[in-house]
């Protein structure tokens, strides 16, 4: 059946993988964990979003305004627009402030 | 060329003495350091986070950017993280080259794309509470000089 | 706000510490210093001739003028004069702000007009004989950015 | 007779003073003394000059192109055009090379 059901997600496109998607500063305050494994089939950042703002109050108060979270893929500062293939891990935080 | 993300202090006279030492043929030297600065005079505790799997890399791909547009004899990045009090060293940089608008460009350019590109936060505690510290408007702006 | 007109070598390390513990509130700490290069690899000394009852005055001018334009928590220029080696310090300037931006443009200004203001000229001797060095023209362009 | 010269110079509007003037760099070198005291009627810098030029041939080859030399009035950058009226010291030299 498990089997049956990822040869159908497969032939359907779509793809279920699993994204480590680790957070800083307030943005990982409000979600509550510095890091958690998500399971999802969003294929950009943007879809990614939409699904944990769907998923939880907390998510959607912090993805409320993405004009103010920047999202880094794989340890580089990416943009939500970018897709998520090949990606290991998704860092959600706030404009940084080095120096 | 090197980076360093530490938590604990430095000696900018010691760093800039090596720095010196291992270039030759060095006209110009400009360091920048950042202070813990209170305003206020109520902040406690200022908290650098970051994220160490990227910080590292952050930090040496904008040190090799800087090394690609100028040509510089030695550059040194470092970054500290944890807690700190105010008038502690934050981090510093260092460029060594042959002339002295060079060496300032480079400093000025590593400045901007720290402030902006290196994932730390800052969140200050005073006596009031604790708040993060927002990037400023101008520090997005800086970027399109280069 | 100090100026220093000396024979004797400094330590930048020493310098820059004094002036972080003078001043409360510094945000921003850059360093300038200038060394003798030695490009052609023939470079014996670099003899640096002054105008002592203009020099100090001189260098108090122009770091007063930089305290007039930026508001500055302190400001150290220390310059040499005698006879120097390759790789030797030949000046530093030193200024300490709340923002990094103020503190590069006034430490750029004061070395723009070191450069073509403070009455120093400099006598490189060298296998081949011994050369006054030109001013840049550059260098005079430069004092019309600001 | 000394004081009568004075009273017919006063009368006349020349002054006769004395300038302490000081050499630097290679300008110091050509002239060949780093200062000395010159007795003059000049009224600027430029009327100095050219009581300089007319005396010998090593301030006349020094200042045949006035463009690469500076002067200080009294430890002041000035020009050639400016007035001696009140000065002490007359400083010449090459443009600076500080730093």
């Amino acid at each position: 059946m498990g089997l049956l059901f990822e040869i159908l997600a497969v032939l359907a496109g779509a793809k279920n993988v699993k994204l480590e998607v680790v957070y800083f500063a307030w943005v990982r305050e409000r979600i509550g964990v510095p890091r958690e494994t998500v399971q999802t089939e969003a294929e950009t950042v943007a879809a990614l979003v939409t699904e944990l703002r769907a998923r939880e109050d907390r998510y959607d108060l912090v993805f409320s305004d993405v004009s103010v979270v920047r999202v880094a893929l794989d340890q580089t500062l990416s943009d939500f627009d970018a897709p998520l293939d090949g990606v290991s891990e998704v860092a959600f935080f706030p404009p940084m402030t080095g120096g | 060329m090197a980076v360093r993300v530490q938590c604990e202090d430095f000696d900018l006279g010691f760093e800039m003495a090596v720095l010196r030492a291992e270039s030759t043929n060095i006209g110009a030297l400009v360091s920048f350091s950042g202070l813990v600065r209170d305003d206020m005079g109520d902040l406690q505790t200022l908290e650098l986070e970051h994220y160490p799997s990227m910080t590292t890399k952050a930090l040496a791909e904008i040190e090799a950017e800087a090394c690609r547009r100028w040509n510089l004899n030695a550059t040194l990045i470092i970054h500290r993280y944890g807690s700190l009090k105010p008038g502690e060293q934050i981090m510093m940089v260092a460029v060594a080259s042959r002339h002295r608008k060079v060496a300032f460009e480079a400093a000025d350019f590593l400045m901007d794309f720290l402030k902006s590109r290196a994932p730390f936060w800052k969140k200050e505690t005073g006596i009031g509470g604790a708040e993060w510290v927002d990037a400023k408007e101008d520090d997005e702006a800086f970027l399109k000089r280069w």
